[in-house]
């Protein structure tokens, strides 16, 4: 196992939260999808960290999840708001706005 | 030939162009108030004028008097001045212009007296006299060119007079636009003597026009000759003059008979030291005048009209004028003795038409006049003389000058001397038809009197008033004596000699005698012939429908409005509309297509914000890997 | 043993006052009652705002920041520097501004632009009962100060971690606020939506670059990554990372082709929310960018000009052209709003690695003459109301003219100055970037640049023809009658769309002496 | 007195004096009017002091002031003119009294108010006047583009139906060439910094060396902007639509002053700041103007629509100006000069008449007029002294300066003159094809009342036969009943007018003062432009193959 690989696992990660979040309609589903890709980074960050020796890595992946957390906060606040007006949580419904 | 400072009274020889400008400007500007003096005020200006003129004549002793007004444009190497130059040949000019031009004033007081619009008639009038002068008096090329042009404006204002005719309003823009093709050759004229030699002034160009190039001066020749071509009626842009006879008939008169449609004569003649370093050019002027002579004449046989008649005679006698200017030193003093006596005679002869037609309701059909002579006996009597001096009846004014002329190409020699002499001769023959042809058709046979439109009455022929009459006698007399006087008396080569040089006796290739009878056998050949066609027979009211092609091209003035119609008119007009949607079509339309093109893109890109989260994020996403591609190529590359 | 960091207290006021009146306002929020929330919350905003705006120049006047004067505090956390203060300055201003657009009271018949009760679904029989309620909900003052104390901390920040967490300050807020539309609910929370979700995922980008720029440097510290830079430029770990970066930060800019969220939530939010997000946001934004590209890459600048040239033309073509046919005020302003941050690339453009550029300071006056404008914009589409809240459709602003001249006339000046005529801000804006980019040889981006502002001229015209040239419709909106705020930010910012076209000179001057960057 | 600020007190009163008319309140028309006639008054008064004041054998720049306004961009408020400019504002002088008397009683369209029409007027007049007294090119650029504000407005809210449209063609046709041209300043501003001062006078960017290369971009860039102004083919299709569209006073001001800026730019900016590049580019300038000639002149011809024509007419005078220019020689170009002015003359008249007469048949298609002479003589004659000014009869105006164009053209460009010279025909045709068509033959179409939309169309209403009748009746019947009678030039008409058609006959007959102005200016281009400003050079003595074909 060399650093290559969590750093390949880390983008394959990062790759499918950014495809479910192009393919998967449910608003939750694609936050989820979201938290994917910033936990992606983390180990990303935390590979770093090991290979240069150093703990600022490990640090950063703390406040990320820290962030992420808060990130949920709103997020699940403004989706549930939107499937309580709409009884949809699906992203396609919300299509009012265009062009 | 050298030029003085004005003094005395010559030195006041500006007021010729400004007494009738200002007749001019207070008529015009006055309005109405001016309406119950206007018409005299209008002719005095051009009387005291004529005294002037008179005047400043007799103190020339043949010298060339130069008059500074002001600078009127000097900038760069470019220096033109207000100027005038009073010398024999601008004196007789200004003679005729004011003479000739006085007498139509009197005439018109009568023949305009109806005319609720007599007061800008004499305005009119007066700045075309203004403008004549100026023409003939400016002692440089810009100045004549301002002149030119000022009497195409005239003549435009008083050919359009009664306006409320379409072929008056027509005739006179025709005249205008037609006059304005010549005047571009004029203007390039000028504009390649400043190029070639630096100096626009008549002295300048002829002190220095012998240092030119051969090809440069006959360029100028040929484009000076465009701009007399123009004026004068002449080929190929004759076909005005006749429609310009819309205009009342004392303009017809004074401008398109005795004054302004020979200022092309007057161009070339004081364009002399030009034309003299130039054989081509010259030869074309030659060949201009003869073509136009004949045309001229071949088409007054077959008008019915009594002024287009008149105006194809005018035509014709300019042709010989250009004939004999264009035969060089030799001719010159011959032309202008017969654009003098070709003044007298064809101003009579209009005035005598208008008094015609004063009497006829304004018709001018001569199928329906007939008879006149006893209801018109002033009017016939001057209007004989005036005839008798044009076919040239010996010892009238056109005997001596047309026969000057005649000889003069005569004398020419070789095969060019006896085709030009020749088609002279044949052009006397024609005028002596044509000229019979109107006499007989309008002042004998039976009276043909039809009413001028229906529900008039039929017209009650009377002669005209005396204000009228006089001038008409006064140009009679001097269309029987002014050839005599002006060959004879006081010989007219002799004052003009400072101009065009000392006469000098010619080789006569044909004894002068031999001419005379010749000529005066064709004359009468040509009147004979009139009386054979036109005089033994009654004179059908409605011109014959099955005619000759020669008469029928003829009537058409040898399809010369046909070939302006089909060669400038339509396609000018189809290129206009071509481009008019070329333009909204194709310019502006590529402008608006641009707009319309932004417009439509812009929807179809914003076809591309769909609405859809996820679409976003995939825009998003492609954005990032072309972001991260671009950024590798630039640091791969 | 632990070091305590040093921390410049007073490098540190402007943000001390954002984030202090934030805390604040949550407690307010929290404890006062009803009755005075409104007041008493507007009243810690405005401090915190202005004591940030005000403590920000103080600053700039009292310190020297140029050349050595440059530092850094918290450990090397933040910098204090000509233009992050310069920068901070203008985001404190431009939020007291934005907030005062919160505060009018008089323009709509219940009071507030903001939903009384964000939880109550839309179109529900409680929602329509509030709809006409005098309540209003007060959140949106602490929301609106954590955002700009969030904003303040990205232009100042010296370390790509700062930078993402102020970036998750700024952006959390702004989601929210989006949402809380009084009218047309269902528009407003689908705004949120749309920002959320593509918010985080931009966030995310941000993130996996900033972490592959910590794997290829061992450290995320601006200068250290100047260092790694001017080092070993070109390898391809850094290259991705600053890639993925700037796909973050073009993000919030709304650059295209990362703008497509753009026009959707300024549609959709509520107008003082757009007003604030189109101003503040991009120049936190704009800050963020200048500081990565000429601090952290600065030295690596063949690296990223192509793209920052390419991307230019995309974004002003986008804007521009797409602008040309909506029908909607506040969108066509979004794509107005893309242009500009085009327009604002071409400026960023004008860098040279010796630093004695133009490129800095112009984009700075950019910024803060295009978010003057921008707010007085969105202020008047505030007050042109039917009986549905705002009229944004074009069509209802036909012969506004001639029912209320003064509001034409100041919106005018607005689109003109938008439109970069001369003797308004936005030409002085535009002069100064395009003089920046020609004198970096950006020539072709310039005359490209040029072109594009005429396309968009044409869809600020159209306003002007349908206010002025058309007649009005009979039953079409009214203008309402503003109150204090709308008044003093209208009056604030036409004032100054005035000033800084005719006597630009100190403001230019204060830029030009701003425009460095600690590094 | 070459102290006294002229130059800013004549930008600075009308914009004074729009604010104070914008802020009266609606319904104070009349002292509107009565306040900008009296500004416009004064401007005029200003205009003729500083031409006393002016040494036309002195400095190149006078009555120069210098303030320094963005220091950051180099910039400053330095204003200053040379005969060139000095004329224009002359003409601008003459202009606008004389185009505030002419929409005196002019209705606005809706419920518009005048005092707009009339504050919008002076703005531009200020904005006019900056844009020939900058002497810094940033200076000129912010006059140049600010101008269009104001014309605008003038289009777009007074103007005829299509007024929208032209009004934002027109913007944005200019705004294209500004922005083109900003560059090219910018550039200009660039290239002088790295040579050192960077500075925007222009004077000092006159006197730096410019990369021929560099120069052919910033001249293209000046170019398209200033050919767009001044419209030379194929950049004039917004002129017809705005000249058209716009009210005749605005229609004046547009092609009388506003489209001049573009020749003034010509010579001020294009010849002296990149000779290199216009000596390159003048054939292809010289082939735009005189096709110009041309073809605007036979579109004129095809119009229905009377400012269209005239529109067009003006399209094809550019072209002469732009041929005078491009030459290279101090007589053409004194003419081009010349011709900016008494262009704004004859035109303006032209628009003006032509606006008299649409007020009266309310119709801008030339087939609704006939036979007007005859019921209007006066203004039929004004509107012949228009047009022959128009069609550069001696005597006029327009004459002295199309002859010197021509005769200072043709030393160096004989083939571009000589096609520009059959121009003179096609000017001939449209003007008297107008006149023929409006004033000439019987009374017809609006004028002749019974081509009017009657409602059975046979029977004419009498004039004012029976006005007892129904009102209802009365109203429908009463149209053709005062269209039948065209009344003539009122004494505000006429006052209006004449000094226009004076000047028209006074500059014809007597162009030296002018041309003694323009000219050093003139020169001084030429020269930097490396031509010949001494004028044309005779080439008699280069040809001695003549001296045997003589005899």
């Amino acid at each position: 196992m060399t650093l290559a690989h969590y750093l390949v696992l880390a983008a394959m990660l990062f790759t499918i939260g950014a495809v479910g979040v192009l393919v998967r309609r449910n608003a939750i589903v694609v936050f989820m999808c979201v938290e994917l890709m910033l936990n992606s980074v983390n180990l990303t960050l935390v590979t770093f960290a090991r290979a240069t020796g150093t703990v600022d890595g490990q640090i950063m992946a703390f406040f990320v999840m820290v962030v992420a957390a808060a990130e949920v906060v709103v997020g699940l606040a403004i989706i549930m708001s939107i499937y309580r007006t709409r009884r949809s949580a699906s992203v396609d419904d919300a299509n009012l706005l265009k062009y | 030939m050298d030029t003085v400072p004005a003094d005395g009274l010559l030195s006041a020889s500006w007021l010729l162009i400004a007494l009738p400008l200002a007749g001019a400007a207070v008529l015009l500007l006055g309005g109405r108030r001016t309406d119950r003096w206007g018409h005299l005020l209008g002719t005095a200006t051009v009387a005291i004028a004529f005294v002037i003129a008179l005047a400043c004549a007799f103190s020339l002793d043949d010298r060339q008097v130069a008059v500074h007004l002001f600078t009127f444009i000097d900038t760069g190497s470019l220096e033109v001045d207000a100027g005038l130059l009073f010398d024999p040949l601008s004196a007789v000019f200004a003679l005729l212009i004011t003479g000739v031009g006085a007498l139509i004033h009197v005439y018109s007081i009568g023949y305009m007296a109806h005319d609720p619009r007599r007061r800008r008639f004499f305005a009119y009038l007066n700045l075309f006299v203004a403008a004549m002068l100026l023409l003939v008096l400016g002692d440089n090329y810009v100045a004549l060119y301002v002149g030119w042009e000022g009497v195409g404006l005239a003549s435009y204002l008083l050919i359009a007079f009664w306006h409320e005719r379409p072929a008056a309003a027509t005739a006179a823009k025709k005249a205008f636009i037609m006059n304005r093709v010549g005047d571009v050759g004029l203007a390039l004229a000028i504009f390649v003597m400043f190029a070639q030699l630096g100096t626009v002034t008549y002295e300048g160009v002829f002190g220095s026009v012998g240092l030119l190039a051969g090809g440069t001066v006959t360029a100028i020749g040929l484009l000076l000759l465009l701009g007399a071509c123009g004026k004068s009626g002449q080929f190929p842009l004759q076909a005005w003059l006749p429609d310009a006879m819309e205009g009342p008939t004392p303009v017809s008169a004074l401008i398109h008979a005795a004054t302004m449609v020979t200022a092309g004569v007057y161009l070339i003649a004081r364009s002399a030291p030009i034309y003299d370093l130039t054989e081509t050019a010259r030869t074309v002027v030659l060949v201009v005048g003869a073509v136009t002579l004949m045309i001229g004449a071949i088409a007054g046989c077959a008008y019915d009209d009594i002024k287009k008649v008149l105006a194809y005679s005018t035509v014709s006698q300019i042709g010989y004028m250009f004939l004999a200017v264009g035969l060089g030193p030799v001719g010159y003093a011959a032309a202008i003795a017969h654009l003098l006596t070709h003044g007298f005679f064809k101003a009579g002869l209009f005035l005598g038409a208008g008094s015609v037609m004063h009497a006829m309701d304004d018709q001018v059909d001569m199928r329906r006049f007939g008879g006149l002579a006893r209801k018109l006996p002033i009017t016939f009597v001057t209007f004989g003389l005036g005839y008798l001096a044009l076919i040239g009846f010996p010892f009238l004014s056109g005997y001596w000058t047309k026969d000057a002329i005649i000889e003069a190409a005569l004398d020419r020699g070789g095969v060019s001397g006896w085709v030009l002499g020749g088609v002279a001769v044949l052009g006397a023959g024609l005028t002596a038809f044509y000229m019979t042809r109107l006499m007989l058709m309008t002042f004998f046979g039976r009276a043909r009197w039809a009413p001028s439109a229906p529900g008039r009455p039929a017209p009650h022929p009377h002669e005209s008033p005396s204000v009228m009459t006089v001038p008409m006698v006064v140009l009679s007399v001097g269309s029987v004596a002014a050839g005599f006087l002006l060959v004879q008396v006081f010989p007219l080569d002799e004052w003009l000699a400072p101009v065009f040089g000392e006469p000098h006796e010619a080789e006569h290739v044909i004894a002068p005698a031999v001419v005379a009878t010749v000529v005066t056998a064709v004359m009468v050949l040509g009147v004979l012939a009139a009386w054979l066609f036109v005089g033994r027979r009654e004179v059908p009211v409605v011109a014959p429908e099955r005619v000759s092609v020669v008469t029928r091209a003829a009537r058409k003035a040898l399809y010369a409005d046909a070939i302006n119609e089909s060669l400038f008119m339509r396609p000018g007009q189809w290129l206009t509309r071509a481009l008019v949607w070329v333009d909204n079509r194709g310019v502006d339309g590529a402008v608006n297509g641009l707009a319309a093109g932004l417009g439509g893109s812009s929807s179809r890109l914003g076809r591309a914000q769909t609405g859809f989260v996820r679409t976003y994020a995939m825009g998003m996403l492609g954005g990032a890997v072309l972001v991260a591609g671009a950024l590798l190529a630039v640091t791969a590359g | 043993m632990i070091e305590a960091p040093d921390l410049d207290y007073a490098a540190l006021a402007p943000l001390l006052f954002l984030f202090g009146a934030a805390c604040i306002g949550v407690l307010v929020e929290a404890f006062a009652r009803r009755e005075v929330r409104h007041p008493v919350q507007l009243a810690v905003a405005l401090v915190g705002t202005v004591g940030g705006f005000l403590s920000a120049i103080l600053l700039a006047s009292t310190r020297e920041l140029s050349g050595d004067g440059a530092d850094v505090t918290a450990g090397d956390a933040l910098a204090v520097d000509g233009a992050g203060i310069f920068l901070q300055a203008t985001i404190a201003g431009l939020g007291a501004l934005s907030i005062l657009l919160f505060a009018e009271r008089a323009l709509d018949p219940a009071r507030s632009s903001f939903v009384a009760a964000a939880a109550v679904p839309a179109g529900s029989p409680r929602d329509r009962e509030l709809l006409t309620s005098e309540r209003v909900q007060t959140e949106v003052y602490p929301l609106a100060t954590f955002a700009l104390g969030g904003m303040m901390l990205f232009v100042a920040a010296n370390d790509l971690l700062v930078m993402f967490v102020a970036l998750e300050v700024l952006s959390l807020p702004l989601y929210l606020m989006c949402g809380l539309a009084r009218r047309r609910r269902l528009l407003s929370q689908e705004a949120a939506v749309k920002y959320f979700l593509l918010g985080a995922f931009a966030s995310a980008f941000f993130l996996y670059g900033l972490a592959l720029v910590y794997g290829a440097t061992g450290s995320v510290r601006l200068s250290a990554v100047q260092e790694a830079v001017t080092d070993g430029g070109g390898d391809t770990l850094l290259v991705l990372g600053l890639a993925l970066l700037i796909v973050g930060l073009m993000f919030k800019a709304s650059v295209a082709p990362f703008h497509t969220w753009t026009p959707d939530v300024y549609q959709g939010a509520p107008t003082p929310v757009t007003a604030f997000m189109a101003a503040c946001t991009k120049v936190a934004a704009f800050g963020a960018i200048l500081r990565l590209l000429y601090v952290g890459f600065g030295t690596d600048e063949w690296t990223w000009r192509p793209l920052i040239y390419g991307i230019a033309i995309v974004s002003m073509i986008v804007g521009a052209v797409l602008g040309l046919t909506q029908t909607d005020l506040k969108r066509m302003l979004a794509y107005s709003s893309i242009a500009h941050a085009g327009f604002l690339l071409t400026g960023v453009l004008g860098f040279d690695a010796t630093g004695d550029s133009p490129g800095l300071s112009a984009t700075m006056f950019y910024l803060l003459v295009y978010g003057l404008t921008t707010i007085g914009a969105f202020a008047v589409l505030t007050m042109i109301r039917d009986g549905d809240g705002e009229a944004t459709h074009l069509s209802s602003w036909a012969g506004l003219a001639q029912r209320s001249p003064v509001i034409a006339a100041v919106m005018t000046l607005f689109l003109l100055a938008l439109a970069g005529i001369p003797l308004t801000s936005g030409f002085t804006g535009k002069f100064a970037v395009f003089r920046a980019a020609i004198d970096d040889g950006a020539w072709p981006l310039v005359v490209v640049a040029l072109l594009t502002s005429a396309v968009a001229a044409f869809f600020y015209l159209r306003v002007v023809v349908l206010m002025y040239f058309s007649e009005p419709a009979p039953d079409g909106p009214t203008v309402g009658v503003p109150g204090l705020p709308t008044t003093i930010v209208l009056a604030v910012t036409a004032a100054a769309t005035l000033v800084l076209g005719v006597v630009p000179g100190s403001v230019l001057d204060l830029a030009g002496q701003a425009a460095n960057l600690v590094g | 007195m070459s102290d006294f600020p002229f130059l800013l007190l004549m930008i600075a009163v009308p914009a004074v004096g729009a604010a104070v008319v914008a802020a009266l309140p609606r319904g104070r028309d009349l002292l509107a009017k009565q306040i900008s006639l009296g500004v416009s008054l004064v401007v005029l008064l200003l205009a003729v002091l500083a031409t006393v004041a002016f040494d036309a054998g002195g400095d190149r720049f006078q009555l120069t002031s210098s303030v320094s306004w963005i220091e950051d961009f180099g910039v400053s408020f330095a204003l200053g003119v040379d005969g060139i400019a000095l004329v224009m504002l002359l003409l601008i002088g003459v202009l606008v009294p004389v185009v505030i008397g002419a929409s005196w009683d002019d209705e606005p369209v809706g419920t518009r108010s005048m005092t707009v029409f009339f504050a919008w007027i002076l703005l531009l007049e200020a904005l006019m006047v900056g844009v020939f007294a900058a002497t810094d090119v940033f200076l000129f650029y912010v006059f140049f583009e600010a101008m269009l504000v104001p014309m605008y407005f003038l289009i777009g809210s007074f103007g005829g139906p299509r007024r929208q449209y032209a009004a934002v063609k027109f913007f944005l046709y200019s705004l294209v060439g500004g922005l083109i041209m900003l560059a090219a300043v910018i550039g200009l501003y660039v290239v002088s910094a790295n040579q050192g001062e960077g500075s925007f006078a222009f004077e000092v960017l006159n006197a730096i060396d410019i990369d021929p290369d560099v120069q052919k971009l910033l001249f293209l860039g000046f170019f398209v902007a200033f050919a767009i102004k001044a419209p030379l083919v194929p950049f004039h299709t917004w002129l017809p639509d705005a000249g058209a569209e716009a009210p005749v006073g605005g229609a004046v001001l547009l092609v009388g002053v506003l489209d001049k800026v573009g020749t003034f730019g010509f010579l001020r900016y294009c010849l002296p700041l990149f000779p290199d590049a216009s000596r390159d580019f003048a054939p292809y300038v010289l082939a735009l103007a005189v096709a110009g000639v041309l073809y605007a002149a036979l579109l004129a011809m095809g119009q229905s629509d009377m400012k269209r024509l005239v529109s067009y007419t003006s399209v094809a005078h550019f072209g002469f100006i732009a041929l005078g220019i491009f030459v290279f020689t101090t007589e053409a170009a004194t003419g081009a000069v010349l011709y900016m002015v008494n262009h704004g003359l004859a035109t303006g008249l032209l628009f003006l008449v032509v606006g008299m007469l649409i007020a009266r048949g309310g119709s801008r298609r030339i087939s609704d007029y006939g036979g007007v002479a005859a019921q209007a003589p006066v203004l039929a004659g004004v509107f012949l002294v228009a047009g022959l000014a128009s069609l550069a009869l001696p005597g006029t105006n327009s004459f002295v300066s199309e002859f010197l164009v021509l005769v200072g053209s043709y030393p160096s460009r004989p083939v571009f003159t000589i096609v520009a010279t059959v121009g003179i025909i096609l000017a001939a045709l449209y003007v008297l094809l107008m006149y023929q068509r409006t004033m000439h033959g019987p009374a017809r179409g609006l004028m002749g009342g019974h081509d009017l939309a009657t409602p059975d169309g046979g029977e004419p209403a009498g004039p004012a036969g029976d006005t007892g009748g129904a009102t209802a009746t009365a109203t429908v019947t009463a149209a053709p009943a005062t269209a039948r009678r065209v009344p003539d030039l009122s004494r505000r008409e006429i006052a209006v007018a004449s000094p226009l058609v004076a000047l028209i006959i006074v500059l014809g007959v007597y162009p030296q003062p002018l041309i003694d102005l323009i000219e050093p200016a003139v020169a001084a281009t030429i020269s930097d432009v490396g031509g010949d400003p001494g004028g044309a050079e005779p080439q008699a003595d280069t040809d001695a193959a003549r001296t045997e074909a003589g005899n």
